[in-house]
């Protein structure tokens, strides 16, 4: 365990993964090789979005070495951000539980709500830097399209939101506030209307607008540079927990808890601690309604290799190859793939992967609200449900009182129309029948 | 028109025969079908008709539920083909009954997670069984570090990469040495004020190929018209035809009467097409 | 101009009004002078309440000087609430009316999503300093029970929010929260069944259970001690933003912009620049939908000295002294009272006032959604609404460039009910439906 | 029982006349009314009743919309009675036609805002017109820098002061000095187990009130059954009977015969009320 080394992570656009295999990222020699974690990544991608993949790589190296725009960078995530988020202890829960002391990092009081803002504000500055006028982004829940739409309007940029037609029809209170940001919404009307046919139009859309446009993407996953983009735009989340926790507890956490959709509050969570090895990294993922493929977004059920959407991962498809359908109760962890550092890592068994079923959702929901007075995301509580579970573990096999964050990676302001027909039906159909207008 | 590849065993494939063939013909085409969609016995019907109409190759899609760099209209179809049963194992049939019907060079086209999933020397054998002459894998950039690049050597199979505008003059180069039968590069015509003449700027992307190239030159564009086939002619040696006619096939009520009327058009529209082509070479232009 | 006079301000607790006519607030001394701001605010009360206000105004003065107080609070706040709120220079909204530059304060990263919650941990917590287990709150827009309910959960405070029947209709979205963090929600059947009613129940309820409950008032009104205990806990507001503004602008603001429902957001962000005579104080008032008695709740539209709910203050009444019905689309601006400590500065002429009338307010909250990538509360949205008319008046007035802050109360979440219909009905009825169980 | 009040120059009026009656009364009664809920006809029935029955006082509430102190039942008559057009000068208009109907002494009981906005000696000038004896304003301490304190003293209203069992003694005693006519205190019975028996907390503060005070008290209490009177007796002066009143004229329908009804019932609960008083004066209890 190593308490002194925090300054490498100090700032997070220059944090790289010290893993054994892997050399650290070296801004001027753009091989092949860094395109990879282990033998996940790389870039699945047509010919023709290689030159703007180069010029985003190239872009984002100058952006690490550019003393301007890590100042432009600061200053949007503390003003228009409201960075550093807060690291609280959950002293009622840990009381709860019990034998652990639990802290969470509070990213969902980032402006729009979701860690999402800080990689949309990252390439968001590196759209600008690139000379382009135009971001557009896939969206599924809307978190990201709603950070995305939000620094769009800040930077002037002009905005399109690539969403599926069934999300926009479930998560319309984000696609609301998107357009009043001015953002334009895409509707997707292929093949399942969701975030993974966004994904494909979005691609296509910027195939053909490659001068102008910048595909802003969302999670760590897509051709490279994305992931590692994104993943160092994220990393800002464990640097300030890993530098607030040694200053409050004078030692390291025990565990680092968080979900993980397509991966980024997860890896913005765990990089500041992958080298600290008696950091014990746990990724949560959906188990849906149970293990039936199509009823869950779990990829570590039955770790299974493909190569899609760009890039090299683990991914629910079946066994000709074909990405599978997929369920959750929380529209953001609803994604058949996951960020390529997270499958070299669960390969490499440095972070481990459990799953949150949509009931333990609900139950990390209630759990959260009630003891700490806060009400997360969906995603999230996919995370907090997990707790019960990660403190009995560590009552069964260690003396030592534990020390667990949780990346608290949204509020739940945005889950209203799916929980509250869970927690609430009746008050809620008589609630939304008050608002239609009367006929 | 051939030229020797020394890293592949097998020097000539039909393509080659197909673009050396005697009859020159001035802009040879390559039409596109999505196995499966709507059926694999309208896929058969329509490859009938490409063959009579004259179309010289015909691009079988193995459908896949995330094809990345297809617009709407084949995305829809590979779907549609998909919600149908359609399976990487089915298409091979397809595609080897289709091989035993029609003398065009059949070229496949899918995207990397199937040969992937599938294994990639099965999937070579089984193209290679069906007939195969020619693999697009769009998502498969040929720096990749994925064993497909270096196995398809042990195959009668010819890699054709696609390449865009864009591309820098090295990646180009590094294309150029290994690419096989021909090399596929999108460009948009037709979009851009006249539809039978090339824009200055895809001139000036011909120009860079050919410079690079001694391999001919297949372009995909947004063709609309046949007549904005004349634009291609002294500029490309393929010119490929895929959306417009899944579209014209998509826009018929999908019963008897429509897939009729559907085929009807479609034999309509390629007959025109080819005829364009043909004419042209009578009338010969002045391009550079 | 006093540039240098930070240091007063640099505890938000310890802040005090240095107003000429009103000696400093002494702990010590509970005169019935320091109740009042000049002739404004007092103790209304039946005597019942008295030593309830008594063992709250020792509380609280001893709370000032604690330094355990001091550094729960401070804690609180950070980890739980999230302060220091940002504050962002609205560069494109600056642009747009030119002669200004713009800055927002925006506490609507805080916590529960508005400035409330600066009050509700302070008062939780003196709560809990006065040995008691029970939190009672009133509110109308549901953001005071909001940040109550919260913090109660936190500090394991059991809590009963009253609530007109007719706000728990139309403020559902709060309700359901509230009670997924443990508060009980007592509807309030009386009068109109809005905030005045809620207050009217919460302070019964409390006559009756004083020994065990504390009643938490939500705005800078109410008996003395609550307009300063309120007050001081808001400082922090304006406390963090002037010393924020003289490190970027190294010059005071020349306009400061808060709304005014009850006063608590105004009061918090404007005491710290009450000595800065060369500060314009801007409050602006709900115009409602025109200024028909009834219609709007514009108190300083004809001030209307009376004393009511525990204090004497500006009341929208009639002839007979009976409180009115108000209106505003904002549920939070939707009150007949206002701080006496406001209507004082009123008729010091330090403080000046503004109406803002409905389509006003959807006009600001379109305005900030589009130009800073910032929803706004509907509240604060009355206060950008006014930004091109103070912009012109200044133009007409002064050659220099005007320094304006306008303090972002909230963010605008909470009113998706209320403004989806106004701004796009077809798309809202439409989602509604989608959510509304087949039958 | 009246004792002079060096500071008002109307030494007794008809409260001090009633309570120093020479039939010796166990226990006064003041009931509660609010001014045009459901009606001043109504009203008028009511105080009729409440005087035919025994009641010594009675406390008519000028509706206000915002009664702090008032539990839902007063609350909601004073809605009621205000959207029924109910205004401060139409209930001088019935206090003064009361007045001139019954002989128990009328108590006015409103809130502060009502005659700092009508004007404090305009209201007080009304009141005294027609024929009011004390003046209850609940929201008012005795230390509030209103001018309504000195100003009453010029009129031959008492100004009667509401305290609460957790007074300081330095308050109570600060009220004593200035309260005229009784002092009335509230407390809950009835609530914690016997009905009949004031609990030890009570008994004790009603020690601390007499001790400090030489002028009667009166007590407001949930009262829900006559029986409970008698708890009441040998510790307080006056027992006030409240929202259980509002409560048999709310709980009936208020059509003709619901109203009737009422008043019946409102009349035989106070009979019983009266009885319960008359009865324990013969069989005395056993108190401290
Ligand atoms: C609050 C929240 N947490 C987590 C996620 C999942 O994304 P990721 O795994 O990339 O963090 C989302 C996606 O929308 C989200 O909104
Ligand atoms: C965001 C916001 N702003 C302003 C107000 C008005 O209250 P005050 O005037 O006390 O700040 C409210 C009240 O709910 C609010 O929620």
């Amino acid at each position: 365990m190593n308490l002194t080394n925090e300054n490498h992570f100090m700032t997070q656009i220059t944090a790289t993964t010290k893993n054994p295999t892997q050399s650290p990222l070296q801004a001027e020699e753009n091989t092949a090789r860094e395109h990879y974690f282990g033998k996940y990544g790389g870039r699945y991608v047509p010919e023709l979005l290689i030159p703007a993949l180069d010029e985003l790589e190239k872009a984002y190296t100058e952006a690490k070495q550019s003393p301007t725009f890590k100042k432009k960078l600061e200053q949007l995530l503390r003003d228009f951000g409201g960075r550093p988020t807060p690291l609280i202890y959950a002293e009622n829960l840990s009381n709860h539980l019990g034998h652990a002391k639990i802290y969470l990092k509070n990213e969902g009081l980032l402006h729009t709500g979701a860690h999402k803002l800080n990689n949309a504000i990252g390439q968001a500055l590196l759209t600008k830097q690139m000379g382009k006028t135009e971001v557009i982004a896939e969206t599924g829940a809307g978190q990201h399209g709603l950070a995305t739409a939000a620094i769009c309007a800040k930077l002037n940029l002009r905005c399109k939101i690539f969403m599926g037609t069934l999300d926009i029809k479930r998560q319309y209170p984000n696609v609301y506030n998107m357009k009043l940001m001015g953002a334009e919404i895409i509707p997707v009307a292929d093949g399942n209307c969701t975030l993974k046919d966004a994904v494909n139009a979005a691609m296509k859309y910027w195939i053909e607008h490659l001068a102008t446009s910048h595909y802003l993407i969302g999670s760590a996953l897509g051709p490279a540079p994305f992931p590692r983009i994104v993943r160092d735009f994220q990393a800002i989340i464990g640097t300030e927990t890993r530098k607030t926790i040694l200053e409050r507890e004078k030692r390291l956490p025990s565990h680092v808890v968080a979900c993980a959709g397509g991966g980024s509050n997860a890896l913005g969570m765990f990089t500041a601690f992958l080298t600290d090895a008696n950091v014990e990294l746990i990724a949560v993922e959906a188990g849906g309604s149970d293990t039936t493929p199509g009823n869950h977004a779990a990829r570590m059920l039955k770790p299974d290799i493909g190569i899609a959407q760009g890039y090299k991962s683990f991914f629910l498809q079946n066994p000709d190859g074909q990405l599978m359908d997929t369920h959750s109760i929380s529209a953001g962890l609803d994604y058949p793939g996951i960020a390529p550092e997270l499958a070299y890592f669960a390969e490499q068994g440095r972070i481990q992967f459990l799953r949150a079923s949509d009931d333990d959702c609900l139950t990390g929901y209630k759990l959260l609200s009630l003891h700490e007075g806060i009400v997360p995301a969906l995603e999230t509580a996919h995370a907090i449900s997990k707790l019960p579970h990660i403190v009995n573990h560590i009552k069964k096999n260690t003396q030592q009182e534990a020390l667990i964050i949780v990346n608290l990676s949204g509020r739940g302001d945005k889950d209203l129309f799916i929980a509250a027909p869970h927690i609430n039906p009746d008050d809620w159909t008589q609630f939304l029948k008050t608002h239609l207008p009367k006929t | 028109m051939s030229r020797p590849h020394s890293s592949n065993p097998i020097t000539t494939n039909d393509i080659d025969k197909k673009l050396a063939a005697k009859t020159p013909k001035p802009l040879h085409l390559m039409t596109h079908i999505v196995a499966g969609y709507p059926s694999v016995e309208v896929n058969l019907q329509t490859a009938l008709i490409m063959e009579k109409t004259g179309v010289d190759f015909i691009e079988v899609q193995i459908p896949f539920s995330d094809p990345l760099a297809d617009g709407p209209t084949i995305m829809r179809a590979n779907h549609r083909a998909l919600a149908a049963g359609m399976t990487p194992e089915k298409s091979f049939t397809f595609i080897k009954t289709l091989s035993q019907t029609v003398s065009m060079p059949i070229i496949v086209m899918t995207y990397y997670n199937i040969p992937f999933k599938v294994g990639i020397d099965n999937f070579l054998s089984a193209a290679t069984q069906a007939g195969v002459s020619g693999m697009i894998i769009p998502d498969i950039p040929y720096d990749a570090t994925e064993p497909y690049l270096e196995l398809i050597k042990n195959y009668p199979v010819y890699p054709i990469f696609v390449v865009s505008p864009q591309i820098t003059s090295l990646r180009l180069k590094k294309i150029a040495s290994i690419a096989q039968g021909f090399i596929y590069t999108t460009l948009r015509i037709g979009i851009t004020g006249s539809k039978t003449t090339l824009p200055p700027e895809s001139l000036d992307q011909f120009a860079r190929l050919k410079q690079t190239l001694s391999i001919p030159i297949a372009a995909g564009f947004g063709l609309s018209a046949p007549e904005q086939l004349n634009s291609l002619i002294h500029h490309a040696n393929i010119a490929v035809i895929g959306s417009k006619l899944l579209d014209i096939i998509e826009n018929h009520p999908s019963n008897i009467n429509g897939r009729k009327n559907a085929l009807t058009d479609l034999e309509t529209f390629l007959t025109e097409c080819n005829q364009t082509i043909l004419q042209s070479n009578k009338t010969p232009k002045s391009h550079p």
